[in-house]
């Protein structure tokens, strides 16, 4: 199964990932995205600064991608998290799940966005519209529940 | 916190590994990342927190709640009870808060 | 809550209407896409040809569209069906959610996919690669199952 | 089928509806549309049904299974059991394979 993993600061462009995946194929039935933004929180915040542990980031994501293509029949999976400062508005993560059936594509993207939440290494912080640094973000017990409906 | 009563550990007792932080543990401790000898009768992650916390007070902060502190050997995550047998890498971070 | 309804002949572009339904937000945290592709069958497959009912498919994605926004918080809802002869690896239908936050974005277009599936007004065709036209393709109980999970 | 024997139907027993048909059952149908006058007594779409399959082969071939073709009025679903009343469009398509 073609797999892309890329932590990268920059920023991606769905329709050249979906298209990426699919080039050359006629036998994928389904692609699922799922694009998470930076909010603004009401307007409070001015950006969100994500911390990220090279290497282990792309290899524990890498080992989460195996799972999820080992429980569904899939043609292509991609994860793209972006670290550094990001803006409200601004994306943060890409995921990609394709197969010939929808029920695996929208259940892998699901799958690989609730354990990137709780088992990728990245931290994010905010940086308030007020121009002070605010605390890091909290991890959520509803993150953690969400990852165990898989288990 | 001295092994001075340690008398016959042999030399594969202490080793250096490197020692990596994120975060705001990162913040607490001061430091990005150090290579710190492991001392003798440090076999897990949790024996390696509570000599961290015995350090200083800027680790005590870091590590201030044990089981709430992340810890990932060589790049993989791992329980506090997790042997640092073949560790070269351990890293410490609070719960993970991408997506 | 913004709702884009379409049916039509013509290819679609993802990225414009993701980037369509975000224009000048910052309180959208999750966007979930999916695609429906034609498969060519192993090759078997020459096109499929979608005949629909005008009016009806419209309004009937539009009843389902209103539950989907009454059952989750979301900040935008589209979907596009096309019609007429789609050709293996040509896109045949969208649907795009975006939310606050990754759960209802996720649900509300799994919902709307299942029930595009088993109530609009969409019939396919076969056209196969031998020249001859093929049967009509029959109705998937895994798809009336699929439906009724959401009941 | 006749109503011959109906005797004292009022005059809004009879009126004009518009049918529509997809895929397959407007194949065996042989028409896409048609305007047709309700015969008095027709009161839900079964009743149509088994008026319309009275009329010709490829009516009976269309609606062989009564209860695998769909039927919709005013462009919205309903069951072999609805009313007639109100209904200016009503259609007959097999399952739906969309999506």
């Amino acid at each position: 199964m073609p797999l892309t993993i890329r932590i990268q600061r920059e920023d991606f462009d769905i329709a050249a990932e979906i298209a990426a995946l699919s080039a050359g194929r006629r036998d994928i039935g389904a692609v699922v995205s799922f694009t998470g933004l930076c909010r603004d929180e009401g307007g409070t915040l001015a950006a969100l600064e994500l911390e990220h542990y090279p290497g282990m980031a792309e290899a524990e994501i890498g080992r989460v991608a195996a799972e999820a293509n080992a429980r569904w029949p899939l043609m292509g999976l991609l994860a793209i998290h972006r670290y550094g400062r990001v803006a409200p508005g601004e994306q943060i993560v890409l995921v990609i799940a394709t197969s010939a059936h929808r029920r695996a594509a929208f259940e892998a993207a699901d799958f690989l966005m609730d354990y990137l939440k709780t088992r990728a290494p990245f931290w994010k912080r905010e940086h308030l519209a007020d121009g002070t640094i605010g605390g890091w973000v909290e991890a959520k017990d509803i993150d953690q529940k969400a990852a165990q409906r898989w288990e | 916190m001295t092994q001075a009563l340690a008398t016959s550990a042999p030399a594969s007792d202490t080793r250096s590994v490197k020692l990596v932080y994120f975060a705001w543990v990162r913040e607490r401790v001061g430091l990005a990342d150090e290579q710190v000898e492991l001392p003798a009768g440090t076999e897990t992650v949790l024996d390696l927190v509570r000599w961290l916390k015995s350090r200083d007070e800027g680790y005590a902060a870091a590590f201030e709640n044990e089981t709430l502190v992340r810890a990932a050997i060589n790049q993989t995550h791992v329980k506090p009870g997790a042997s640092l047998a073949g560790a070269s890498e351990i890293a410490f971070f609070p719960p993970m808060t991408g997506g």
